[in-house]
């Protein structure tokens, strides 16, 4: 039974999360750091030259960008399945940084696809996906605060993000076959270029880098959010 | 009359009276698809490519345009919370009202697209993989946006966001529809039509157990 | 299409709220409020705007779940919300008229929606509408609409009325019609939960909220 | 070092990329740090307040 307050402090989160984070963000800085300097005294690709190491932000910022959703989605299903209160105070954290991370993708993909193609944005089946992705982000966004009563939108938004993550795989699958359609082989594999084993070290430290960043700012947004609620609560009790 | 078919059909009557959307949602699909050649130019034989996709999205748009209503006026006047009482489950009633939307505006927009298509000089063979992809295709619209229109419910300016939700979960519609009929002008047969058909398929299933969660979030509002 | 059973009239013996919390938003509306309505009686809900009457119906409905709490029909039977509203007949602050049907045509949805065989005629004549039997609702008075929404109610054939300002917007006359149709309800059986400001004039328990 | 900046000739292209990635993630760390410090002392004024 969801006790009186739904938003009684959940003492568990705060003191798991403040053992946790400390880690976290050491783990962040030392892959970073590790990646960049990895990624930089690569030699440059034979292909692609030095732009090879654009990749090194752009697949972590793309990882992180599908990753985010799928946890939106899992904490929406476990809002709406069984109301834990801080499911869709989760759900609601992440999408901005969803969002930022899908941008980021688009960005430094555009960025690393101009020299070969030409042109800042060409419809390409993985920026498109992307870009269709940061609509779905958005949509999420406006969704929330469109609704004024918290409880309320907390559901429904959980509904919109269920739907979303079913159909994400169906939009993917329709870009890819529309891609085919109107231009052939798409120049970044699904898979991406085939990485060379030198670049997998910077890569795989990257792709760390991004994740444990995402999970340091969503855990840090997710307590901001639990004390706001606790201040609204006061000052409640207090008027 | 059971239930079902009583939902349906004065949610059919309501769309087709006076002030109904079905009209409008026609007038819209005709005005768009007139606007984009003065936009893009007479050239027949571009036009004639992209017809597919221009009627597509207007179609889409058109739709889009009819659907915030569609669980919005019975429950600003209270009839939403009689039918959530009556013998009619929620999901039934959701998939009444997406069926009725789908009756008044997409069936319409299929049987008017080809006088559209004689607008973009679409060559012959093109009319009917426009009207077939067009008849796969908008029940997916109708589905998708009905659970967009139950996500917005009880917002007040809904119209608003409701496209915005929904166009994203629609691209995969838009795809295979407008690829369907390019790939019958180009004579090669893509597998457009079965995937369209898959997602349309996929959505109508989805929809009203979707409408309906949201429906009843928005009831103990 | 999953059509639940069908609680035509069950017969509600009594009906009984175990202290029921309602929260809306961040808010408190109400706390531990407790009653017990047994069948062929009324209860009136009284209290101030804001204070939770209409919250409170909507929980009997089964619209809103209570933070807290439990509501139990005839001691016990595990109904749950969805099923207990199969028994409910609900007059709302809005009365679902669309101003482009008639009331003849309303009440024949209704009817079909409800899988009742009615006379609707003889419903909208007992209501004092027959006159204005086929004229498009949007030409109705506020009184007359609340008349119409009365005679849907009573079409519904539920036991549990959930009655929300029934006497709103309607004239002396009108008033003297709805206490006449929910004090026949009572007297036939059924159970009447009525939010209202000025009292029916029926006998009945009072439950205010603070 | 004159050539590590000219990353080939892609500078106009990697340079940029990494800038907006740093200014993408600098933002999103300093909100996400200033709205917690703000909802920590705004609580911590409210409970002191009690």
């Amino acid at each position: 039974m969801a006790s009186i307050f739904e938003f009684a402090n959940p003492k568990r989160f705060m003191t798991l999360s403040g053992a946790i984070l400390p880690w976290l963000t050491v783990i962040c800085v030392l892959s970073l750091a590790a990646g960049l300097y990895l990624g930089f005294a690569a030699p440059p690709d034979y292909q692609q030259g030095t732009t090879v190491k654009i990749m090194f932000i752009h697949v972590p910022a793309a990882w992180v960008a599908m990753m985010c959703y799928g946890l939106m989605a899992i904490a929406s299903l476990l809002g709406l399945v069984n109301r834990h209160p801080l499911a869709d105070v989760a759900a609601k954290t992440a999408a901005p940084l969803g969002a930022m991370f899908t941008a980021l993708a688009l960005i430094t993909g555009s960025l690393w696809g101009k020299p070969m193609w030409g042109a800042y944005w060409v419809w390409d089946a993985r920026l498109t996906s992307f870009l269709l992705l940061l609509f779905l982000y958005l949509g999420y966004i406006a969704l929330w605060n469109a609704i004024e009563d918290e409880t309320r939108a907390a559901r429904v938004t959980a509904i919109l993000a269920l739907v979303g993550v079913v159909n994400l795989p169906i939009i993917e699958f329709s870009v890819e076959w529309w891609n085919t359609l109107h231009q052939g082989e798409s120049i970044i594999r699904s898979g991406g270029p085939l990485i060379a084993g030198v670049f997998l070290w910077p890569l795989g430290l990257m792709a760390v880098g991004y994740t444990t960043l995402f999970f340091t700012l969503w855990m840090i947004r997710i307590r901001t959010e639990i004390l706001e609620r606790r201040a609204r609560a006061l000052m409640l009790e207090a008027a | 009359m059971s239930p079902f078919s009583a939902v349906l059909f004065r949610d059919m009557r309501l769309a087709t009276r006076a002030g109904g959307s079905a009209a409008l949602a026609l007038a819209f699909f005709a005005a768009v698809a007139t606007l984009v050649p003065l936009g893009v130019g007479s050239d027949l034989r571009l036009l004639s490519r992209i017809a597919g996709g221009v009627l597509w999205i207007a179609a889409v748009l058109a739709a889009l345009l009819s659907l915030d209503r569609l669980f919005q006026s019975d429950f600003d006047d209270g009839s939403l919370d009689i039918i959530a009482l009556s013998p009619l489950s929620l999901e039934a009633m959701s998939f009444a009202k997406l069926l009725a939307h789908w009756l008044v505006t997409g069936l319409p927009l299929t049987l008017l697209s080809p006088l559209l298509g004689l607008l973009f000089g679409l060559p012959g063979e093109g009319y009917g993989p426009l009207m077939a992809s067009l008849a796969i295709g908008t029940p997916a619209v109708s589905a998708i946006g009905a659970i967009g229109a139950a996500l917005t419910l009880s917002i007040r300016r809904g119209g608003l966001i409701l496209p915005f939700i929904v166009l994203p979960l629609l691209s995969p519609a838009v795809i295979f529809g407008a690829g369907a009929v390019l790939g019958a002008l180009d004579g090669l047969s893509n597998g457009a039509f079965w995937l369209l058909g898959a997602f349309s398929l996929v959505a109508v299933l989805l929809a009203p157990f979707a409408a309906a969660g949201a429906v009843r979030l928005n009831l103990a509002g | 299409m999953t059509l639940k059973r069908l609680h035509l009239s069950p017969a509600i013996k009594a009906l009984e709220a175990r202290s029921l919390t309602c929260i809306r938003g961040n808010r408190l509306v109400f706390r531990d409020v407790g009653f017990r309505v047994e069948a062929g009686q009324m209860l009136s809900l009284e209290g101030p705007n804001g204070a939770g009457k209409s919250s409170l119906l909507r929980m009997v409905a089964g619209f809103l779940k209570p933070a807290s709490g439990a509501i139990v029909l005839n001691g016990g039977e595990g109904l749950d919300d969805e099923e207990r509203g199969r028994c409910a007949g609900w007059l709302g602050h809005h009365d679902a008229a669309k101003p482009q049907l008639s009331p003849r045509e309303t009440l024949q949805f209704f009817a079909a929606l409800y899988r009742i065989a009615a006379d609707v005629d003889a419903a909208l004549d007992e209501v004092g509408l027959g006159k204005a039997r086929d004229l498009p609702s949007q030409y109705l008075s506020a009184g007359q609409k609340k008349r119409l929404s009365l005679a849907r109610l009573k079409l519904s054939r539920r036991s549990l009325w959930l009655l929300d300002e029934p006497l709103a917007a309607l004239d002396s006359a009108g008033k003297t019609l709805a206490a006449q149709i929910v004090a026949a309800h009572c007297a036939a059986g059924g159970i009447a939960i009525a939010a209202t400001h000025e009292p029916l004039g029926l006998d009945s328990a009072r439950l205010v909220l603070a | 070092m004159e050539s590590f900046f000219a990353m080939g000739k892609y500078a106009a292209y990697v340079w940029p990329a990494y800038g907006v990635s740093l200014l993408g993630l600098g933002l999103a760390v300093v909100f996400t740090m200033s709205a917690y410090a703000r909802a920590k002392r705004q609580l911590k004024a409210l409970e002191a307040g009690e």
